[in-house]
């Protein structure tokens, strides 16, 4: 897919995507000049396929499809050093989140599958609780991530300091997280949030 | 507030990771207030604030659990008091954006069925100790100066950045953490990763992430020499403490194992230093209190994975 | 000389601490021929001035040495006080007993010994010295401009503003050049011909400008203040004088298919034309090649209806000689073609891009004249093939620019400005047209420069793409471009409905024809060159004679202006004063000895040598010696070390003086 | 010779090297006392000939600077000096002098530290070589290398009859 020869057209820039990534984030991709700062800072660069500053360049030319098949944007770690030092003020740790969102949303076909896998155990894991349980969302992503072994003496050794509990309860006012999940998602089913 | 005048009084969101991994932050934070005679009333009922995984694939909803946490908080007295990096953040980004968007608030609004609580000041417990109890009033306070302790600062990414957002300190070159260390009689030393991304919660999915980056923070705080590290995020906490046993086995010598050979080989890391002598990881309160002359066996100590009780044995500070 | 004063400088310690200067003036007082010496605190204060003329008066001095600093720094000074004192400035020198002794030697006795041998040597030069007056030569107060594009007119206008007369000579029918054409300007999107216009009026209406067109330099003589120009006008075929501008004869010229060079060959003209409505002046002329009845002897229409009887078939080239004291040369650029070009031409022409064969791949004037309102679609975006609205635009920039094996090896500097205003004004005109850019970098150094390019990229919505063009070829009714993005590291391709290539800025034809005859040196791309290029950036090395605009290299229209500006600011230096004076340091030439053979000539950077023939009474030729120009010569000397007969001398620096130091070594 | 002090003589142009030597001064730079300086306007004025002359003075070693090629004032006199020097030296090789006690550079009016370099060099390079006596012992006999007989100067140069009587005729 990266070195796939880019035809440019009206038509083969998608620039509604980019549209979406610009109102999702609020950041203005056109903005950056590609000086490469961000790359430069990036701790996950060398993590990435496509360098961070790529992700925007390749934004500029409505290629949304090639940035969402890579992996760059399950490695971003949002540190925000790209957004802080950025000399246009491109806000590209927004623009990452509004990727993963996007990509998120379409169940996006990323290679990158246990970073969202941890993510959503731990979206779920609000919902369900209203707060974090770290001992089942290790427990269940290393189940369903299917490194059954990973972290084995970690665990243990954990919860004997007393940092994993084994029991959780639940908030009182739980039911209130679940209304706020619903009404997001009524909001979007009726289209008046993103 | 006058300190001295009138008792500080903050209401308090621990977060998640402080009644799980960060169990000793919370402990030793609460210590420490008490000790410097400054309440902390826990907001009741809180909820996850989001953290990372939520902005990063849905940012409503991210802003939304914030935004219910603020109006959970307008309920107890004081400024809210935040002790976790990555909560502070997300809270302080929350009011930022909804200030700022007033789409984004409508929405937010809906979703949690309430108005948006966005003047509520929101103030890191870094913040507290150095501006508002104050650097000169903390040195008062001091009982047992941390003396000859050569702490290296660890700031990591959230607590300053994005810049219009914490206002806690410069966002490249802050000294608040240093400031504070001085009042308390130890030496804060010169390093370069203080701000380096530690991997974060990639903790759970990428931990050969995490070892990479974290093992260069270490490495820059043992060339510098320092003796431990000191932080204010339990996230970092969690990589540079619990997980340097793991680094140590990765990177201990060069080629010695399968992961430094695979994935540290074409990686720049800083020079490896001679002994990789093990860091303790201090939370700042852990150390303010002691410093407060906090019994040391409430502070958590025995909760941590690299035992810090040699290094203060060793500088006569237990 | 025989009676030398010499004053020795304290300079408060500076000298003093390292230098035993009472020991300095006492040793200069005996050397022979030295007939005062003394030594002061500060020689160059209003006392220390006073002592110098009083000595020169008691003592009746005929030489003057003060040891003291630099000459760099009061030589003036010194030469002031001596001439005040009645002696020919020329006559005081300095010695360098400060810079080059007391601040750079510690040891007393050795510094000391040093100042008085430093002394020693400059009393031989001042023995030798000789008494010289400033050199003055008569100025013509009227100056010549060549070139009617902004240039020229700026530099016209601004001479003639300050009084003085100006004779503007332009090639083509119509003053107006390049700008003319443009459509609209960066950085602010102001209409060219809004600004353009007025000024050329301006220049018709001036008194004090005297305006040639369809004219050019036949021949340049003379020196600074003093040149003869002869100027040759072509032959237009319409009796300026009698021809009212009503333009009959053009609506009435039955061949009125002939490709208009205004519009870059995109419009179409009569044989009788004027190359633009709003041309300066408004005399049309008569494209002879193309005229049926220069051709064929059959026609004679525009004669026929020309109610004032202007068109004149018989009229032939003509020629004037204008005095001028000094000369502004403005000859502007032309547009590098991707065409092949002769096989000895240095340029290779653009294979790649199918070598300007096909048919909606345009320069950046073409664009410039389809975006302009006066322009031959009337300001539509159309192409030039089959007159569609382009929806998918490709621009390339650096076409021959910065492409040394393409032969040029410079940046055009105007390209990457340009070409943003381009997308731009495509982006207002076509609202569903999408502009591409392909670029290498954008150069954007220039007061709102980059800001205006950042806009045609955020807000116009340009998409550009680091990266050059590797080929273009016809397919069907697109052009493929075949180009590659190198920040993503693909290859790209665009199916394009037009493609503008923003080609090399180039020195005009003849450029170095011109140079040959005003005798000013230009480099291997015919660009003019200045006499230097920081300090002075508009003069030639050739004295009076001055550039402005892209004559020199590339320039866009804020820096033509301003050194068209600067030249004209430079001729009014040059005619502030009826004679010109000059430092009397310039070679001369002792006819007796000369041999003519002229070497002199070969190594004077400043062309002030000339031939003169010496005759006897009958006027016969007796020999050829050479005769330097004093108001040219630069006084370098090198003329006389390369003189073999050593028959030529350079005033303040002869052989006699240089020897006598050596001498007292 | 531990006490021999060499005599060097520099010819130098007013618009770089003097310039260049003047700021090693208002620098306080310090270097060797021996030089003493010539000052011409231009390199391309500097006749072989002086060389030759000061060489004969009590000379032993000469310093020619000026401006770096394409940055003299006069535009091309550097150039041809240049190569004047160049053909120059290979002469004074032919005839037997060491080319140690002859140095060309460029010293740029910026260039101070160079200045005090090249003058150091070339003091320290002639202070071990030992004094230069061949062209001195030539010092009385007569030569043509001026016109000083012409101008009405010393007549010392032209003070032979013969000579005279030759050097009449050419007019």
């Amino acid at each position: 897919m990266k070195n796939k020869l880019m035809h440019l057209s009206n038509e083969t820039m998608n620039v509604g995507f980019v549209k979406k990534v610009e109102a999702l984030s609020g950041s203005s991709v056109r903005r950056c000049f590609q000086c490469g700062k961000c790359s430069a800072g990036c701790p996950m660069s060398t993590f990435m396929e496509h360098p961070p500053n790529r992700i925007v360049r390749l934004l500029q030319l409505g290629q949304g499809q090639r940035v969402l098949a890579g992996r760059s944007i399950w490695y971003c770690a949002s540190c925000e050093t790209c957004t802080t030092r950025c000399p246009n003020k491109v806000d590209l740790a927004a623009i990452m989140d509004a990727l993963r969102k996007l990509s998120w949303d379409a169940d996006g076909p990323s290679k990158e599958s246990y970073v969202q896998l941890a993510n959503r155990l731990f979206i779920e894991n609000i919902r369900t609780y209203g707060r974090q349980y770290e001992l089942r969302l290790g427990a269940i992503f290393n189940m369903k991530s299917g490194q059954f072994l990973k972290d084995l003496m970690l665990g243990p050794k954990l919860i004997s300091k007393g940092k994993l509990k084994m029991f959780h309860s639940k908030n009182r006012n739980i039911g209130e997280i679940e209304g706020i999940f619903k009404r997001i998602e009524e909001m979007r089913k009726k289209g008046e949030a993103l | 507030m006058t300190p001295g005048k009138k008792k500080l009084s903050y209401s308090y969101y621990p977060g998640c990771s402080l009644h799980a991994s960060g169990r000793e932050y919370d402990i030793s934070t609460r210590a420490l207030f008490k000790a410097l005679n400054v309440g902390l009333k826990e907001v009741p009922d809180w909820f996850c604030c989001g953290a990372t995984p939520a902005h990063n694939v849905d940012e409503l909803l991210s802003l939304s659990l914030c935004a219910k946490n603020l109006s959970l908080a307008d309920q107890v007295e004081g400024d809210l008091a935040v002790a976790c990096a990555a909560c502070f953040s997300r809270l302080k980004t929350t009011q930022h954006h909804l200030k700022e968007d007033a789409t984004k608030r409508k929405q937010v609004e809906y979703a949690i069925d309430g108005p948006a609580s966005l003047n509520k000041p929101v103030k890191h417990i870094l913040e507290i100790l150095a501006r508002e109890y104050g650097l000169a009033k903390l040195e008062e306070s001091v009982k047992k100066p941390l003396m000859g302790l050569k702490v290296a600062a660890y700031y990591g990414c959230l607590l300053t950045r994005p810049p219009e957002v914490p206002e806690l300190d410069d966002c490249e070159d802050p000294s608040i953490m240093e400031d504070i260390l001085r009042a308390l009689g130890a030496e804060p030393v010169k390093w370069s990763h203080r701000m380096e991304c530690c991997g974060a919660n990639f903790t759970l999915s990428r931990p050969g992430v995490v070892l990479k980056l974290s093992n260069a923070i270490l490495e820059s705080a043992r060339l510098a020499g320092a003796d431990c590290i000191m932080v204010a995020c339990p996230l970092c906490h969690g990589n540079l403490d619990i997980r340097q046993k793991e680094i140590k086995e990765a990177f201990g010598a060069p080629d010695s194992t399968l992961f430094g050979s695979i994935f540290g080989s074409d990686l720049p890391i800083a020079n490896t230093s001679e002994d990789r002598r093990d860091l303790p990881i201090f939370y700042i309160t852990q150390l303010a209190a002691l410093a407060m002359g906090v019994a040391s066996q409430s502070l958590g100590f025995e909760s941590v994975i690299i035992d810090p009780k040699p290094l203060l044995r060793d500088k006569q500070l237990l | 000389m025989s009676r030398i004063g010499v004053f020795v400088c304290h300079c408060g310690e500076n000298i003093s601490r390292t230098v035993d200067v009472e020991r300095v003036a006492k040793a200069a007082g005996e050397i022979p021929g030295v007939a005062f010496s003394c030594d002061y605190k500060y020689m160059c204060s209003d006392p220390g001035q006073s002592l110098l003329k009083k000595a020169v008066a008691e003592h009746k001095l005929d030489g003057v040495l003060v040891a003291a600093c630099s000459p760099r720094m009061h030589e003036k000074t010194f030469r002031k006080a001596t001439e005040s004192a009645g002696l020919n400035p020329y006559l005081c020198e300095m010695a360098n007993i400060r810079e080059h002794c007391s601040w750079v030697h510690e040891d007393r006795e050795k510094a000391t010994e040093k100042a008085t041998d430093i002394v020693k040597l400059m009393v031989e030069r001042v023995r030798k010295g000789k008494s010289l007056a400033p050199i003055t030569v008569p100025v013509t107060k009227r100056a010549l401009v060549i070139g009617g594009g902004i240039a020229g007119i700026q530099a016209a206008l601004d001479i003639a503003d300050a009084g003085h007369r100006v004779v503007l000579v332009e090639r083509d029918p119509s003053i107006g050049g390049h700008m003319a054409q443009l459509s609209e300007t960066f950085p602010t999107l102001d209409c060219s011909q809004c600004i353009m216009t007025p000024k050329m009026v301006d220049v018709a209406n001036h008194p004090n400008i005297t305006l040639y067109t369809y004219a050019e330099i036949e021949k340049v003589d003379g020196y600074i203040g003093n040149f003869q120009v002869t100027v040759k006008h072509k032959a237009r075929s319409v009796d300026q004088s009698k021809c009212t501008g009503c333009g009959v004869c053009m609506t009435k010229c039955p061949k009125k298919k002939i490709p208009n060079e205004f519009d870059q060959g995109h419009g179409m003209r009569p044989a009788i034309y004027v190359p633009f409505p709003q041309a300066v002046p408004n005399t049309p002329v008569i494209d002879r090649e193309n005229c049926t009845m220069f051709q064929s002897g059959k026609c004679g229409v525009c004669a026929k209806v020309c109610g004032p009887g202007a068109v004149d078939y018989e009229q032939q080239d003509s020629f004037t000689v204008e005095d001028v004291g000094a000369i502004v040369v403005a000859t502007g650029f032309k547009l590098y073609t991707i065409d092949r070009k002769p096989d000895d031409s240095p340029i290779q022409g653009y294979g790649e891009f199918g070598y300007g064969t096909i048919p909606d791949v345009i320069d950046g004037l073409t664009f410039e004249r389809l975006a302009s309102a006066s322009g031959p679609t009337g300001g539509k975006i159309l192409r030039p093939s089959d007159g569609k609205e382009p929806k998918q635009v490709v621009f390339i920039q650096c076409v021959g620019s910065r492409a040394r094996e393409k032969g040029i090896s410079y940046c055009s500097k105007v390209c990457c400005m340009y070409t943003a205003k381009h997308t731009m004004l495509y982006h207002h005109k076509v609202h569903d047209g999408q502009a591409y850019v392909f670029f290498m970098d954008a150069r954007t150094p220039g007061k709102g420069y980059d800001e205006f390019w950042r806009r045609a990229v955020e807000e116009e919505e340009a998409v550009y793409i680091r990266g050059m063009v590797s080929r273009m070829y016809q397919k069907g009714d697109k052009i493929v471009v075949m180009g590659s993005d190198i920040q993503v590291g693909v290859q790209v391709e665009i199916e394009a409905d037009l493609v503008v290539l923003a080609t090399a800025v180039q020195a005009q034809d003849g450029a170095d024809l011109l140079a040959q005859k005003l005798g000013i040196s230009y480099d291997k791309y015919n660009f003019y060159s200045e006499a230097h290029a920081k300090l002075k950036p508009v003069e030639c090395a050739t004295a009076g004679i001055y550039l402005a605009g892209a004559c020199q290299g590339p320039k866009d229209i804020p820096d033509t202006v301003s050194q068209a500006s600067a030249a004209a600011a430079k001729v009014m230096t040059l005619f502030a004063k009826d004679q010109l004076e000059r430092d009397p340091v310039v070679a001369k030439v002792n006819e007796k000895y000369c041999v003519g053979c002229f070497a002199c000539k070969k190594v004077c950077a400043y062309g002030a040598i000339e031939e003169k023939e010496i005759r006897d009474r009958q006027g016969n030729l007796v020999k050829k010696v050479a005769y330097v120009n004093p108001g040219v010569c630069g006084g370098c000397g090198t003329c006389q070390a390369t003189c073999p007969s050593k028959s030529i001398e350079l005033d303040g620096y002869t052989d006699e003086q240089i020897m006598a130091m050596i001498e007292s070594l | 010779m531990p006490d021999f002090e060499p005599k060097i003589v520099a010819f130098v142009c007013t618009w770089c090297t003097y310039a260049g030597a003047d700021l090693a001064g208002t620098s306080r730079m310090q270097y060797p006392p021996n030089v003493r300086v010539l000052k011409f306007p231009c390199t391309g004025r500097i006749d072989p000939v002086f060389i030759l002359r000061a060489f004969q003075k009590g000379a032993d070693g000469v310093l020619v600077s000026g401006c770096h090629p394409g940055d003299c004032h006069y535009m091309a006199g550097n150039f041809h000096a240049r190569r004047r020097f160049a053909a120059f030296r290979a002469l004074l090789d032919f005839v037997g002098v060491d080319l140690n006690r002859l140095q060309f550079s460029w010293v740029s009016a910026a260039e101070g530290g160079k200045w005090v370099e090249v003058v150091t060099e070339l003091t320290e390079r002639v202070r071990t070589m030992g004094p230069m006596p061949e062209f001195k012992e030539l010092e009385h006999e007569e030569l043509w290398s001026t016109f000083a007989g012409a101008a009405g100067g010393k007549s010392a140069v032209l003070n032979s009859p013969e000579l005279k009587e030759a050097y009449d005729s050419i007019g």
